[in-house]
């Protein structure tokens, strides 16, 4: 389904992934953890081809047996590829001014036809497709207000639908419980969870607590400066295990830190308490 | 045969271009004619002539300047010409002094000229700079950005109020000017005194492309010819809302005297230019001795 | 980690002192260039205050403005207001893929750089030579303003366009990327919906400039009021040249005023 | 408190119909006033392809430039960026305060209102006119011309200049006048540090603005390369003009980019 | 202390405030408890004259003896008045582009003249206090920083030292842990009453937690539809108790609303866990 080689990208004066070799099977759920800064978001990126690797590094990811990109530059039919990839993002990209409903119509963009869309003119089965999505989310009772007015967790909800109506075949979403407080958190995983399960589809999820990735990821991949640490059953990662891997940073993986939210990163606020442990 | 005919109007030295006070005269035009005529309107006479250049203009009214450049550019050729209410043929450009102004002569200005500051008329003005700068000037023999302690050029509306204000201690100016101001403004025109005047200054031209074709060219000039000489009250008024008499023939040639200026001024000019070989220097002047005595022989 | 509950006493603490060297070296060249341009400007200031006299005789005979051929001005605003509308609307029409085309965010650089060289020039170049060569086109008149008017506010409206879509949130449009869309569709579906309000209130600001503006092309015979406004002057008719004033004040203060409301709807 | 975890299909919820009316409408006032500006604005796009020739015709009269008396005009594009430098400068310094006692949020209605028309007043009369009327009083020359510039722009920064006061997030101000500071600290404070990016990249861009409209000042004879501009268009050395204009393209163009750079460390 | 007799005070289309009688004697720390829009913020920002009640209502406010307003007018000496009150908002109200000494040096501003504080010459005096206020709240080392550059936390204690700064009698803190994690929520609240303690200082402090209202404050003054519920002993307020005059709005004054994240407003993040028991 997946397929990443040798994928290195430098960033100025740093490594931001380094030699990432891996495969996701289809129909697997992956979580993708680390620390801030692991570079979880830069490997997600690279997966929708948003951005490119290290020239003539040899590094390849291919999606659905097609070339995403090779050697740093993106494939030809990358946009062909990209409508098969759905994403969520960590600030959920969704543009304000649009109504709900116009924004998950824009899951449609790849396969209706740019003169449609342009003129607002999208196929009644699309937007009932895309009124379907956001049924399934929770969100249909808003689908004709704007973006901007909806509090996080219910924009992360939409950016769910979004990539519902994709039709994606492999879905990736990138810390998508960051911003949301626990009861938020467990709505969203667990639609991720139902998506995966109905639908088929591959799911590789960004977490920043391993008390989520053992719930509801068979498997974790662990990331740290941009290297796989880990790669095998969440069941494994045992707060021992995960210090032995990653040193001092374990703790904030595992017991939300209260300076979070004295980080000078104003508008970004990731204090979650431990999640509750029973599922819905 | 032409239907419209795009009658281009320009504000010149001699008079102003209402539209309100135009409008009589180009509504008793359309009916003598049949044409339709379409007036136009600006302040700046660059516009008309490279619309008459074009043939978007076919008839304009111009000043003696602009009237030359419209013959010369733009294949128009003059057919009649105004003539004042007060029935003299044409203007005067003069030179202007404050009324307390100990000065009140040429000789009394060109004496004292190093302790005056002189307010210029703009380049292309014909009373303004063309004039003063042959008759005051080149034919005395000295340069006002020499002989002046200072020289500003502007137009006349504002070197007339720059005199009264004391600004400037001389300045250009011509006899329309001051009698529009004489009526708008009398306590502005009672502090100025004319110190010099000169030669006559034929009044504003009418010019139409060469080639517009005869039988409106006939209407035209019958429709102009015959205006306010019927003995109609209207036309009368309406010539007189203008500040005009009836109007009289004329042709190219009422531009000699100015020609005759412009080149003393290009000769001059290229006397004084160092920036050309002393061999292309002669070549010019001679070039232009050639013109002004071909322009003195048809005189 | 840490939470810094301690009580610390530093008393002062490095100030940045390379800050406030730059910020000193800017004013130092604020300064250079204000003393190199006062000789060049002819700065005098006291003739403003010895001359005083003059102004305010002549500020006198403005008044009373003298309205008695306010019917004809009124018709010349109406015109010079139906000329700027459409000059500004087709400029809009024109700024946006002019405006999108040089923005570095969405064009690549051999697109961009000679866009914007383009627009430069358009807005370097006055209204009134760009009447001048259309009066040869389509003749006198305020068609002509209307095309001048339209490639200057382009080049304006272009640059300020572009400016916007350079501010944008690019967050946005990598999430319409990341389905699949095509360029365009990033653009009007990513791009457009943010930049739409600033882009509206700069293009009614323009409007507003352009009534001004287009009282300035009646000097080449393109229409519109400022042809009365100039003769006024050159005549000394300075009563009407108050009264036209007047009406042109308040002609653009009420487009001001509408303009405002309209810019609150779409912000 | 509830969890909107249930799964609702609600096919079509009622789209705001008030919005889409007020939408159409909207369209239809604004063709209704570009049908209205049709006849007025004299539009005849067929004249435009037909006599496109004329316009190919007087252009190339453009070309090629004469740079032969570069030297002149180079010092009269000097004297034009010193024109638009202190004029640029004192409508800052003026439209400071202007600018503040023309917000709705800072003054009260009885100050607001009255300034907001005088700068209206300003703003609506064009630089040439003021020109005309400075140099009759100061004279002739460059000086005339910073004056007339220093009026328009004052205006139209205290306008700009309000509006980013009245955009300003009050929470500030009211942090500052519950301390129990003054009106004068509340502005200096809480309003001035908000605004001042906008201010400074407002003033770059006016100053730009006024570098391409000293070039019409030259009109009325209020100095820079404007006069000579005039003198070659006038005198259809239209070789001489496009030299001109080449070097105002390109003063004007390296102004912008030179402004760009410092809008950017300010913004 | 202060004084508030008939307050009362109409918006457009309901009650803010409705007939307020309350004392608040020097020395004491008093809560203000209520749900969300229950006039808190309202009453607070009439307290220091920052809002005029209904005219001609009979309402009036004195503040250390002397009238802050009247009949919904401010007294005359109403700016005298405020150098006396320090207010910590909601929102903190620092000015984001000035630094943080700049802003601390703002409360100053009620008693250095005008000259010297426009010409940015505050006598060195002043500037001693404010960094000495600074280090109290542990911001000496931010002093140069911008204040836009800290996190909510660190903003909230720069405001606290504003109003130290102040010197002010009366120190009127407005939810001042909203948007803080527990820690930083211990630490504010410490501080506040640290000042209470060591200063002398009459606080007013509204919050959304009953917890910390138990915790920190001897009284509380509780507040629902604008109207005064409760004024007394902050011990007594039982949950049932609370219950009995909030009816089913207690739950949301007793454990944080999981929803509070998902109402329309965005950038206000209230969500805060069950208060840490134990003090620093
Ligand atoms: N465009 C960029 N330019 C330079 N450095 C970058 C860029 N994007 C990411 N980085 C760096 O790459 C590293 C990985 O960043 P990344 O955003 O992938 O981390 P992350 O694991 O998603 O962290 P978080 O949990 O905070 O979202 C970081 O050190 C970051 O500063
Ligand atoms: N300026 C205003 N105009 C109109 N209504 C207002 C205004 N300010 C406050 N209100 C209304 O007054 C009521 C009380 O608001 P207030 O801000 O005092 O509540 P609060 O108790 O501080 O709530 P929160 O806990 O959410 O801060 C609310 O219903 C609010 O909508
Ligand atoms: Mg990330
Ligand atoms: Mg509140």
């Amino acid at each position: 389904m997946i397929q990443i080689k040798q994928l290195t990208k430098t960033f100025k004066n740093s490594k931001g992934l380094d030699n990432i070799n891996a495969t996701v099977e289809s129909g697997e759920m992956v979580a993708l953890i680390g620390s801030s800064g692991s570079g979880k978001s830069t490997l997600m990126r690279h997966i929708c081809g948003l951005m490119c690797c290290d020239t003539d590094s040899g590094g390849q990811i291919e999606v659905l047996n097609r070339i995403m990109q090779r050697d740093g530059r993106l494939s030809k039919n990358a946009r062909k590829v990209r409508t098969e990839v759905g994403v969520i993002f960590q600030q959920f990209n969704l543009v304000d001014r649009l109504s709900v409903m116009t924004n998950v119509l824009m899951g449609t963009l790849g396969r209706v036809p740019t003169w449609r869309s342009v003129s607002n003119l999208f196929p009644p089965s699309e937007r009932r497709l895309g009124m379907e999505s956001l049924a399934r989310v929770g969100m249909a009772g808003k689908a004709w207000q704007r973006a901007s007015t909806l509090s996080g967790g219910q924009q992360q909800r939409v950016a769910i639908a979004r990539a519902l109506t994709q039709r994606a075949k492999v879905l990736l979403a990138d810390e998508p419980i960051a911003s949301l407080d626990p009861e938020s958190s467990r709505i969203v995983m667990d639609i991720l969870a139902q998506i995966h399960r109905e639908d088929k589809i591959t799911v590789v999820v960004s977490l920043h607590q391993v008390e989520y990735a053992i719930r509801y990821c068979p498997r974790t991949i662990a990331l740290r400066q941009g290297r796989v640490v880990y790669d095998g059953p969440s069941t494994a990662l045992t707060p021992s295990f995960l210090k032995e891997i990653y040193g001092s940073e374990t703790e904030e993986l595992f017991s939300p830190a209260v300076d979070n939210a004295m980080r000078q990163q104003p508008g970004r606020n990731q204090n979650q308490p431990a999640p509750a442990p029973a599922a819905a | 045969e032409m239907k419209e005919i795009n009658f281009g109007i320009i504000s010149t030295e001699a008079s102003m271009n209402l539209k309100t006070i135009w409008q009589p005269f180009l509504s008793d035009m359309e009916k003598a004619t049949g044409l339709k005529i379409n007036a136009f309107f600006a302040s700046d006479y660059a516009g008309i002539i490279e619309g008459m250049r074009f043939n978007k203009v076919q008839v304009a009214w111009y000043g003696n300047k602009s009237a030359m450049e419209a013959v010369d550019r733009a294949d128009g050729q003059i057919f009649a010409q105004t003539v004042p209410a007060d029935g003299e043929a044409g203007y005067y450009s003069h030179l202007i002094v404050h009324k307390d102004s100990p000065l009140n002569s040429l000789e009394d200005v060109l004496k004292n000229a190093a302790s005056l500051s002189f307010g210029n008329g703009d380049p292309n003005s014909t009373s303004g700079f063309l004039v003063p700068s042959y008759y005051v000037f080149a034919v005395n023999k000295v340069d006002p950005k020499k002989i002046f302690k200072n020289v500003v050029s502007a137009n006349h509306e504002t070197n007339a109020l720059s005199v009264a204000n004391k600004q400037v201690d001389v300045a250009t100016n011509n006899s329309e000017n001051l009698a529009r101001l004489n009526v708008t403004h009398p306590d502005k025109r009672g502090l100025i005194k004319v110190v010099w005047t000169s030669p006559l200054i034929p009044s504003d031209p009418l010019v139409w492309r060469k080639d517009l074709p005869e039988a409106t060219k006939a209407k035209l000039k019958n429709f102009l010819m015959t205006y306010g000489t019927t003995g109609k009250e209207s036309e009368v008024a309406v010539l007189k809302a203008l500040g005009w008499a009836p109007f009289k023939e004329s042709n190219n040639d009422q531009l000699l005297p100015i020609r005759q200026l412009e080149l003393f001024k290009k000769r001059v000019k290229v006397e004084g230019d160092t920036a050309i070989s002393a061999e292309e220097k002669t070549k010019t002047l001679a070039e232009i001795d050639a013109k002004l005595d071909a322009i003195k022989a048809k005189i | 980690m840490t939470a810094q509950n301690t009580i610390l006493v530093d008393n002062r603490p490095p100030r940045s002192v390379q800050s406030s060297l730059t910020k000193l070296t800017g004013w130092a060249i604020v300064m250079a260039i204000l003393a190199w341009s006062w000789g060049g400007a002819d700065m005098r200031p006291m003739d403003l205050i010895k001359d005083s006299g003059n102004m305010a005789t002549l500020a006198g005979d403005f008044f009373p403005p003298n309205f008695s051929e306010w019917r004809l001005y009124l018709d010349e605003i109406i015109v010079t207001f139906h000329l700027a509308v459409w000059g500004t609307f087709l400029a809009v029409i024109c700024a946006v893929p002019f405006g999108i085309l040089s923005s570095e965010n969405i064009a690549p650089w051999w697109i961009y750089q000679p866009v914007r060289r383009v627009m430069d020039a358009c807005r370097a170049i006055n209204e009134v030579v760009f009447a001048m060569l259309f009066v040869v086109s389509v003749g006198l008149g305020p068609f002509a303003g209307v095309l001048a008017l339209w490639v200057h506010t382009t080049g304006v409206l272009a640059k300020l366009f572009s400016e916007a879509v350079e501010a944008i949130d690019p967050q946005p449009v990598e999430g319409i990327r990341a389905t699949g869309a095509t360029v365009i569709e990033e653009v009007i579906f990513g791009v457009i919906p943010q930049v739409l309000p600033l882009w509206i209130s700069y293009s009614l600001y323009r409007f507003e400039s352009n009534v001004r503006s287009a009282t300035v092309l009646g000097i080449v015979g393109a229409g519109g009021i400022g042809v009365v406004l100039w003769e006024m002057i050159r005549g000394f008719y300075f009563a009407q040249t108050c009264a036209i004033m007047i009406l042109i004040i308040i002609s653009v203060t009420a487009i001001d005023l509408v303009s405002q409301r309209l810019r609150k709807l779409f912000v």
